[in-house]
């Protein structure tokens, strides 16, 4: 089958768990109890302003035509989003509706929180894939080693920590205790950085690129902990599956030098199926980002949905819940392509 | 239903890990203290003494001189709307009452983390055993169906892996809120035996009669997680169903449920109650994870202590500190059974689940 | 023990013995097992499952891995080059034109694999990298040859200037490889050689879209690489169905005549051997209990294991009425449920007194070139001295 | 194979077994997906209309190379599998439309020994407990006489009784595989599926489970199905045997007949390959056929085994050669056997000594999972 | 500002009539998140002058000062219309861009703003206001009475804007229009006695076209009003960087560039005040107190609010419809040990619904003693003993709010007759029961905070206390003819009945009656200012230290 095709097959299954997804979203605020209205309005507001909000809100319609206009809100992108406050105003972009309190667009107020985590996830990731690989490979070539035996109890530890707590342990110590890193919050990111490489101000951007690192230092560790773990052990475990097969004896039978075989065969094949584990596990990394934004007050879509949930803002949770899912299906459509691409074993089918 | 193989592999898998071994110790303490919290607690996990709040654990004592705010009747005083302060020396005196120190508000810490584990504990189990059920169901039947049914019931699970599972728990707390808490009595205590066992000892009585079993968390996290058993079962009962043992049974004439209940089931438990540790251990985390975000109805729970150690994590870091630890030690120990499992019978589900 | 075998060896092994330690305990694969290997033949080794014959060879080309370790024995090869190297440095390890490659450092031993032996395996999908190209995966086993002829030095050492290193920079700077272009012309010369058409694009393709016929083929090509002087075959035709293993065998027997190379064949089917060998080694236990010229062990088998292994062969051209099996199950090689007598005795139909002493190889009537580890060997079988049940210690043999 | 069997429905007599153009195709790329993609699904032909019969109390050889789908065809045949086309007919009641009690009778009456003695016992079960399913699941026998019929069976079969409390995993190869044929005897049946029963087992244990197998159809009366890779052994077995090549049967008759005098070339060329255990077969080249069995997937048109004939024709690639008579009860799907036919008038193909032709995606590695 | 310099010594005992309705968010203590809470100041302290910054005196020509301020809030600001939130945060950001046509001084006094002079329009169910002149939006337009009678409409009038949740803050209040440029009449639904008190806290003034040609989602992205400061750049949940407006009606603010940003965590917005990141930050956490005060970074600045924190038990649920029992609840409390060791002294004891500074107020009355065997003997005497109450709580909401609970329920649970435990709600949930309007719906026993910038008791007291209060959990006839009373008369006769009302309530115990809340802000040793009453952090206000 043809990348294009498998592409496709590939985005329809998405299509359809994203769909699978918008039900599930839409649901939860169905069975939601309290009145979205509550959320909107002051506690004396008489019956007939109740009622008009309710119905500007379209929750007197049967449920079939709510979920219809907000899946197809969702799909279409109409202007008017279901939770259309009162204003009359189009809200453009996705039709994900407008902030019960804020009364703003839920598209861009999530949009706008999106980088912010995917800055956090990248990072996390980039720390996680550095440290990791390296450390299962010495693990699992020098088996009973001192490093083996230190890099089996760090990954031991790192997946049985949980990452808020490590990171109120790292602001303790690092943050509150020693002062060399910030409590929390972000720094303008890398847009910035690149911005001002692009005025050419090299030394503000340096700068920047300083404070931008010195921020999200203790929010990539915390985060990036349990998944540097995870590869840990899964290279490890891995390679010493591979070293056990028959082709590495037949390498060494054909005469190949030991490294040769532990790096351009097993490791290779280690690799391969790590990619699909990891692209598994990455909810677990956005799971784990919404903790640490959280934790460091991070202002990414964890912080939203967790404040969302916490005011009842429906729109907004359902915006944060489908972005988030998206993403996930997003990124997992990719890791696919890539574990295709690079493992002649499997075609495209 | 073990196998003696099974027993076999087991015990040899034990004899050379010693790091089993230890997870085995940890998870026994654990549930020793937790089944047993009422008689091993030294104090009552809920007994505040705001004289002795935020004592340091042992060893931790110290002695400092601050700028604190003067106080007349327990209130600050103002002059020209400046507090009044005083130069003085503060002590932090840890006690033996309190080894593990006290908290904001002067509880006993270790205390807290006994009946902790109780709550961790039961929603570790409970949580799983849910999970498990209504996974194993949906996927022994996806896989040994195949066809339509499995279509239908994997594509659900894609929908549900789609959400990072600590996303979808939050979520589903929004909408159940507390609807499914539950109080479950202690039984030693309602008996009177812990009672006399303390005031023999001449410990603190007064224990909690109950316990608290958050059961909206044990419901969300097994909404959030069957998928993991489902996947595991489906796999097995797909490749059971090849086993000619199965092929057997149905030329003899078995029906669906009966080989589905012999054959099938049996033979995927081995997998799944090793998904099962691993999922306790990964249950146990979430559940801390929902109660640090404050969206857990226990009152002792070690999430909690952590969010609520948070805002001393300044002047008493110890209160964040300690339920942390019994969450990382409880968590390897249930780590490393799983490992042992895993290893002694090689189910290989190697990077399934997680938090 | 003497060295003076046949004018002809190329290989000789002697009392290699290899020990597992698993879990259960210890298990003997092989135990004392000699042979040799004569210039320009096919040796057939030939055994139920579980008879050591795998683990043999391996033994033989040191590439045991853990848990098993070689425990004791001699490998003498015939190399002269060899032999004048450490005639000076070890000369317990030199007899004449041999060297007992056991007394040798790993990197000589391990460079002499490809260039004087190789091996074939069984299963040749998983013997190939699934995810490396079959072409690459030859051409690798030419390079190495390659390099090691240019520098012999280098080959010696544990990774041949080969880390992880140097695998990065070969990923990430364009037109760096491990492979040269020569070696991958030469790799599909040799696809070409063992019958695979069009092994220009073939060698462009992975294992798996090779059938298992071909994969097989591209496993001789492979082992011929380093142009070796003794081929091991293990099973090489087991996995594969009856016409193609025809095929398969027909391809080793023209290219050991064309190489003019010795082959190990190694498998549990008797009429391969028959086919192919010209000498016969028959394992049971671990041990070679009866080896000769392929006639000798056929015709005139004097192993009581060797005769009922024949005996239960139907004949696909003459279906006897009735078939004579051993007795009995192939015991498993735990050190602790090995008996002190004859391995095979309570399968044995002709078990003697005499059994209950584990029996040394014997020449069979004489012939130094037959020799058997039965007391049969040069001894009848006598009713009256038979061996019966009571004096078994607990050999329940389930 | 021309049958003669009536079309309408009769009573039970003449063969045990009638098997007539079983069908069995798997779909690939068969998903919700493949077809909104509007992609065609791609038939897997395992089984391509075979027809056979067994006789009552004959031992039937059912022989062919790995994927030519005799496995499938002898689950299809027991109900095991969905077959896609065809019928078989059982006592002379169609199996794959028996009414409850039909089948339940028909799950008696006919019985399988697998290959693999390792995967075909519960490794959960004791062997007592699988030996007697069977009777629980047809209710047949309560908790005691069950444990006494186990006991009987397992030392029909060579066993002793008091293995009856044992798991599976304690024995050895041989022993699992009459535990496996314990099993089917229990409920006392009348015609066996024995699927590859000894391929799995080492040659001194293979002749113990070959003997035992043959008193074992002489004291109950049995009819058996025999499917071997292993041409010796089905020589040794069987009264009559059928050649199976990619999903068809191309050869059948009575056994001394097809190993004598084999009509079909690849019969021919299966009896050449098999290496003889005799000091006479070193030095013959057994290689008569060339390159690989084609796939499945798309076999070839016109005769299957047109692509590795060694006397293949155009007039093979046209058409496929219906079963002709050649001798009492012996029936060859292939031109040669009819003089007449304008086969003999068409060009030979050009296999050269090219081997592969590009169809090498079944490949000849042996998986029993056709 | 000049014109009107008020005395802002002393704490007003302010009687009028004002009788702003208490906000839902605003009053609940909304909008503050994290463990912070939304602490209306209070100025019991002498204030000094220049807190409005009109004691500077700044001459015009003088060149002015660079001297940037950052304020961290638990949050940021919902968005940008003025017109269109509850919360304290969002006010806090929108009084430095928006004025009131009259406003209030730290102590609750009506002063001043964009109208110099307010009257009531006889004979008429109306009022006017006569605008300053020369006053100027930030986008230059000059301000004129079409701008403010839209604004009062757009808040009134669901026709003219959208349903604005500040609507019911205007109540009696139907419309408004504009005679001419400098007057605007409001028309009332009847003799509305506390139209100013409303006006005094609500009501921003928009410009009219500015307003009219935008979206509404548009207004939420930015500012233009009249105030000291205008809009530079809003980052939506992140920060709002506000920069002097020079041409101010006033003197221009000594702050040159004003940013607000947010922190949820305490000790986070403790750090960043700490290493210079922030110059103001809300709600230190009593423990924090030391730290910010021992570095050289700032220091400490706290007053008691109009906040009071209590648990509400409903009459109509046993077992607090007991009024010995009730009185136990409150008996086995601690309070002094509550106010000094869980807020750290950051607290005043209460033992009536109405605080010290508060119209009504009994001095006579104190705080319930601690006194666990009177409990035990109490609820033994309810016929209660036994009995388990759960303590319903948000979480993060006032300061302490949830230790201060634990520790309820913990003193409670001591008691051998009772045991008590804890329920964490989530604050919005928890508020929705409380909202219904129907006692039924609310949990029986819950800890709450309610703030009234009025300083007004018998407000408190009808909320919370009445037969027909909108949040009540308690029912008393004596009680309620004591406030019709009260509302039926003035001065003294007013104060006693409510002073005997509170004595009434002490003594019923409707409620364990907790502390009164504490605004503690950190003040950079860079600034100079002071906290004032109303909940509100005016920068202009701020001068460099």
């Amino acid at each position: 089958m043809s990348l294009a095709r498998f592409l496709i097959k590939r985005l329809l299954q998405g299509v359809f768990v994203v769909w699978g997804v918008v039900t599930i979203v839409f649901g939860l605020r169905v069975i939601a109890p309290g009145d979205p209205a509550n959320v909107l309005l002051p506690p004396d507001v008489g019956p007939e302003v109740r009622q008009q909000v309710i119905a500007d809100l379209g929750l007197d319609q049967p449920l079939y035509v709510q979920y219809w206009e907000f899946v197809s809100g969702i799909a279409l992108g109409v202007p008017e989003g279901l939770f259309n406050i009162a204003t009359g105003q189009p809200v453009g972009g996705l039709g994900l509706g407008t902030s019960l309190t804020t009364g703003t667009s839920v598209a861009s107020r999530v949009g706008r929180s999106l980088p912010a985590t995917l800055e956090l996830a990248i990072m996390a990731t980039v720390v996680a894939v550095v440290i990791a690989i390296p450390l299962g490979v010495i693990s699992a070539t020098n088996r009973y080693s001192v490093p083996d035996y230190g890099a089996t109890l760090f990954s031991l530890a790192g997946i049985s920590t949980p990452n808020f707590w490590l990171g109120v342990m790292l602001i303790i110590v690092l943050a509150v205790q020693l002062d060399l890193f910030p409590t929390s919050q972000r720094a303008i990111g890398i847009p910035g950085v690149v911005d001002l490489l692009v005025s050419g101000q090299l030394v503000a951007a340096a700068e920047g690129f300083r404070t931008w690192l010195w921020y999200i230092t203790l929010p990539a560790i915390t985060l990036g902990t349990y998944f540097t773990a995870l590869i840990t052990r899964l290279t490890r475990s891995g390679m010493l599956d591979e070293l056990g097969k028959t082709y590495v004896r037949a390498s060494r039978a054909k005469g190949l030098p030991d490294a040769l075989v532990r790096y351009k065969h097993v490791l290779r094949n280690t690799l391969i199926p790590i990619i699909t584990v990891v692209g598994l596990q990455l909810g677990t990394l956005i799971g784990g980002a919404v903790i640490t934004e959280f934790v460091f007050d991070w202002p990414g879509l964890g912080q939203v949905l967790i404040n969302s949930i916490n005011s009842r803002d429906w729109p907004m949770v359902q915006g944060s819940l489908i972005v988030i899912a998206v993403g996930f299906v997003v990124v997992n459509i990719v890791v696919d392509t890539l574990y295709t691409l690079v493992n002649p074993r499997v075609g495209f089918d | 239903m073990i196998a003696p193989r099974t027993i076999r592999s087991l015990k040899r898998g034990l004899s050379r890990n010693a790091l089993a071994k230890v997870g085995i110790a940890i998870v026994v303490v654990v549930l020793f203290v937790a089944i047993f919290a009422p008689f091993v607690a030294p104090d009552r996990p809920g007994t505040q003494n705001l004289n002795e709040s935020r004592q340091p654990p042992i060893g931790f004592e110290k002695a400092t001189t601050q700028e604190v705010p003067v106080k007349e009747n327990g209130s600050v005083v103002f002059e020209d709307g400046q507090i009044v302060t005083e130069n003085r020396t503060v002590y932090e005196n840890s006690s033996w009452d309190h080894p593990l120190g006290t908290d904001g508000n002067g509880r006993d810490i270790l205390s807290r983390l006994i009946y902790g584990a109780r709550v961790s504990l039961l929603v570790g189990f409970f949580g799983t055993g849910l999970a498990m059920l209504v996974g194993v169901t949906v996927g022994l039947t996806a896989g040994y169906y195949r066809g339509k049914v499995d279509d239908v019931l994997m594509r659900s699970a894609d929908v549900m892996l789609a959400f990072p599972s600590i996303v979808l728990a939050i979520a589903l707390i929004g909408v159940l809120q507390d609807a499914l808490e539950q109080s479950i009595p202690d039984p030693f205590v309602q008996t009177g035996v812990a009672p006399a066992f303390r005031s023999a000892l001449g410990l603190p009585t007064g224990m909690p009669e109950s316990t608290t079993l958050p059961g909206t968390i044990i419901v969300v996290v097994a909404l959030v997680n069957w998928v993991w058993f489902a996947r595991v079962a489906r796999g097995e009962a797909l490749s059971l169903r090849e086993e000619s043992y199965v092929k057997a049974a149905r030329a003899l004439g078995a029906n669906d449920a009966s080989i589905m209940f012999r054959h099938v089931l049996p033979n995927a438990i081995t997998p799944i109650l090793v998904l099962g540790t691993i999922q306790i251990a990964a249950i146990i985390l979430l559940e801390s994870a929902l109660s640090f975000l404050g969206f857990s109805s226990a009152n002792i729970s070690w999430g909690f202590d952590i969010a609520l150690g948070r805002q001393y994590q300044s002047t008493a870091w110890w209160i964040s500190a300690m339920p942390g630890l019994a969450i990382v030690i409880t968590v390897i120990g249930l780590n490393l059974v799983g490992d042992w499992l895993r290893d002694a019978l090689d189910p290989g589900i190697e990077g399934e689940g997680g938090v | 023990m003497s060295h003076a075998g046949h004018r002809d060896d190329l290989l000789r092994v002697e009392d290699l013995t290899t020990r597992f330690y698993t879990e259960e305990g210890q298990v003997n694969a092989v135990e004392s097992v000699s042979f040799d290997v004569r210039d320009n033949e096919i040796l057939g080794i030939v055994g139920e499952s579980g008879s050591g014959k795998s683990v043999t060879a391996l033994s033989a080309i040191d590439l045991v891995d853990s848990p098993g370790k070689i425990t004791g024995g001699e490998v003498w090869l015939r190399d002269a080059e060899l032999a004048g190297e450490f005639r000076g440095d070890k000369p317990e390890a030199v007899d004449g034109d041999f060297v007992d490659l056991r007394q040798l450092p790993t990197g000589v031993r391990r460079a002499l694999r490809g260039p004087k032996f190789s091996m074939i395996f069984q299963d040749p999908m998983s013997s190939f990298n699934p995810s490396l190209t079959v072409g690459e995966q030859i051409a690798e086993a030419v390079e190495v040859q390659r390099r090691a002829s240019a520098n012999p030095r280098s080959t010696r050492s544990r990774t041949q200037g080969y880390g992880l290193g140097k695998l990065l920079v070969d990923s990430v700077v364009p037109g760096r490889k491990y492979t040269s272009d020569e070696s991958h012309e030469r790799a599909i010369e040799l696809l070409d050689q063992v019958g695979i058409p069009d092994p220009v694009e073939r060698a462009d393709e992975y294992p798996h879209q090779f059938s298992g016929g071909m994969l097989q083929r591209a496993m001789v090509a492979q082992a011929l690489a380093g142009e070796p002087d003794v081929l091991f075959a293990d099973e090489p035709t087991t996995a594969l169905d009856v016409t193609i293993q025809a095929q398969i065998l027909d391809l080793l027997r023209d290219i050991q005549q064309e190489q003019g190379m010795s082959v190990v064949l190694i498998t549990h089917d008797l009429g391969v051997i028959a086919r192919m060998c010209d000498r016969v080694g028959v394992m049971y236990a671990g041990e070679v209990v009866e080896r000769g010229s392929l006639e000798a062990v056929f015709d005139d088998p004097t192993h009581p294991y060797t005769q009922g292994l024949l005996g239960s062969i139907p004949d696909v051209d003459d279906p006897a009425p009735r078939l004579e099996p051993i007795e009995g199950n192939v015991p498993n090689l735990l050190d602790s449920e090995m008996p002190d007598r004859c391995y095979f005795a309570d399968r044995c139909p002709k078990a003697m007194e005499a059994c209950l002493e584990h029996p040394e190889e014997r020449a069979v009537e004489g012939d130094r070139r037959h020799t058997a580890r039965c007391v049969l060997a040069d001894d009848e079988y006598d009713p009256e001295r038979a061996l019966d049940e009571s004096q078994f210690e607990g050999g329940d043999g389930e | 194979m021309s049958f003669d069997v009536e079309t309408d429905e009769v009573e039970y007599e003449g063969s045990l077994v009638e098997v007539e153009d079983l069908e069995k195709y798997y779909y690939e790329n068969d998903t919700l997906f493949d077809r909104v993609l509007g992609r065609e699904p791609t038939a897997v032909r395992a089984v391509d209309g075979v027809s056979f019969e067994v006789q009552e109390g004959e031992t039937l050889g059912l022989v062919g190379e790995s994927g030519c789908g005799k496995s499938t065809t002898s689950e299809t045949l027991l109900g095991l599998r969905e077959a896609t086309g065809g019928s078989v007919r059982f006592k002379g009641r169609d199996v794959f439309r028996m009414t409850g009690s039909e089948r339940t009778e028909f799950r008696q009456d006919a019985q399988i020994v697998f290959q693999d003695p390792f995967s075909s016992l519960d490794p959960r079960m004791t062997v007592g407990e699988i030996v007697t399913e069977g009777l629980r699941i047809h209710g047949l026998a309560g908790g005691e006489e069950r444990t006494e019929r186990a006991k009987d069976l397992l030392e029909r079969v060579g066993l002793s009784a008091r293995h009856a409390d044992r798991y599976p995993h304690e024995f050895s190869g041989g022993q699992r595989q009459r535990i496996g044929i314990a099993r089917a005897l229990a409920l006392d049946p009348e015609f066996v599926v024995l699927d590859e029963p000894v391929s799995a087992l080492d040659v001194s244990v293979q002749a113990q489970v070959l003997n035992l197998l043959e008193d074992l159809q002489e004291e109950f009366g049995l009819t058996y199905l025999f499917v071997a890779h292993d041409l010796s052994v089905v020589r040794h077995i069987s009264d009559r045997v059928a050649v199976m090549y990619l999903g068809k049967v191309v050869e059948t008759g009575p056994v001394d007949e097809i190993f004598e005098n084999p009509q079909h070339p690849y019969t021919q060329a299966l009896l050449d390959s098999v290496p003889r255990a005799s000091v006479e077969e070193y030095g013959r080249r057994g290689g008569t056929l060339e390159g690989d069995v084609p796939s499945p997937r798309n076999p070839p048109p016109g005769c299957r085994f047109h692509t590795r004939c060694p006397h293949a024709r155009d007039a093979c690639t046209k058409e496929l050669p219906p079963d002709y008579d050649t001798g009492e009860r012996h029936e060859a799907a292939c031109f040669r056997v009819d003089a007449d036919h304008e086969y003999w008038e068409s060009e030979p193909l050009p296999h050269a000594s090219e081997t592969g032709e590009g169809t090498s995606v079944g490949g000849g590695i042996a998986d029993s999972s056709d | 500002m000049p014109e009107n310099g008020t005395n802002r010594r002393g704490f007003l005992k302010y009687a009028g009539g004002a009788a702003v309705t208490a906000s839902l968010a605003g009053c609940l203590g909304g909008g503050d998140g994290g463990d912070g809470t939304d602490t209306p100041e209070g100025t019991d302290t002498d204030g000094t002058d220049d807190g409005g910054g009109d004691g500077t005196d700044t001459d015009d020509d003088m060149e002015l000062p660079d001297f940037p301020v950052t304020i961290t809030q638990g949050n940021m600001p919902s968005g940008l219309d003025p017109h269109d939130h509850r919360e304290t945060p969002t006010d806090v950001v929108m009084l430095h861009v928006y004025e009131g046509l009259i406003t209030r001084d730290a102590a609750g006094a009506v002063q001043p703003a964009l109208a110099t002079d307010w009257s009531r329009v006889e004979g008429e169910e109306a009022a006017q206001f006569q605008l300053r002149e020369g006053v100027t939006f930030h986008n230059g337009d000059t301000l004129v009475g079409e701008d403010a009678a839209h604004s009062i409409n757009r808040i009134v009038d669901e026709e003219v804007g959208f349903a604005s949740p500040q609507s019911d803050q205007l109540a009696g209040v139907t419309g408004a229009s504009a005679p001419d440029e400098t007057t605007v009449q409001v028309t009332l639904d009847g003799l509305n006695p506390i139209v100013f008190s409303e006006f005094a806290t609500y009501c921003d003034i928009m410009q009219r076209s500015w307003v009219e040609d935008r979206s509404k989602s548009e207004i939420g992205q930015t500012m233009n009003g009249t105030g000291p400061f205008k809009l530079d750049s809003y980052t939506q949940d992140e920060q709002v960087v506000m920069t002097r407006y020079e041409d101010y009606w006033d003197d221009p603010a000594e702050v040159s560039e004003l940013t607000f940003t947010s922190a949820a965590e305490s000790s986070t917005r403790v750090n960043q005040l700490l290493q210079g990141e922030t110059d103001i930050i809300v709600n230190v956490p009593p423990q924090e107190v030391n730290r910010v005060n021992n570095s050289d970074a700032g220091s400490v600045a706290a007053a008691p609010s109009t906040r009071i924190i209590y648990n509400a038990m409903r009459y109509d649920v046993e077992p607090f419809s007991s009024k010995q029992f009730r009185q136990a609840m409150n008996y086995a409390i601690d309070l002094e040990s509550i106010v000094s060791n869980v807020l750290g002294g950051f607290g005043t004891q209460t033992g009536q619904p109405t605080l010290p500074e508060f119209v009504g107020h009994n001095d006579d009355v104190g705080p319930y003693s601690y006194d666990p065997d009177e409990a035990e003997r109490l609820v033994d005497e309810s016929g209660h003993a036994g009995v388990e109450i759960e303590l319903n709580t948000p979480v993060g909401r006032y300061l302490k709010d949830l230790e201060i609970a634990q520790a309820v329920a913990g003193y409670i649970d001591e008691l051998p007759n009772v045991s008590a435990s804890v329920n964490q709600r989530d604050f919005g949930s928890l508020v929705d029961e409380l909202l219904t309007g129907n006692i039924e719906d609310k949990p029986p026993w819950y800890l709450i905070g309610w703030g009234e910038a009025t300083f007004e008791g018998a407000l408190v007291m009808t909320a919370l206390l009445s037969t027909d209060g909108a949040l009540t959990s308690w029912s008393n006839d004596e009680f309620d003819s004591l406030l019709e009373t009260a509302a039926n008369s003035t001065g003294e006769e007013r104060i006693a009945a409510l002073e005997e009302a509170n004595a009434l309530a002490n003594e019923e115990a409707p409620w364990i009656f907790l502390n009164q809340q504490y605004s503690v802000y950190g003040v950079s040793s860079r600034v100079s200012w002071e906290p004032r009453s109303d909940e509100r952090i005016d920068a202009y206000a701020m001068s460099q230290a």
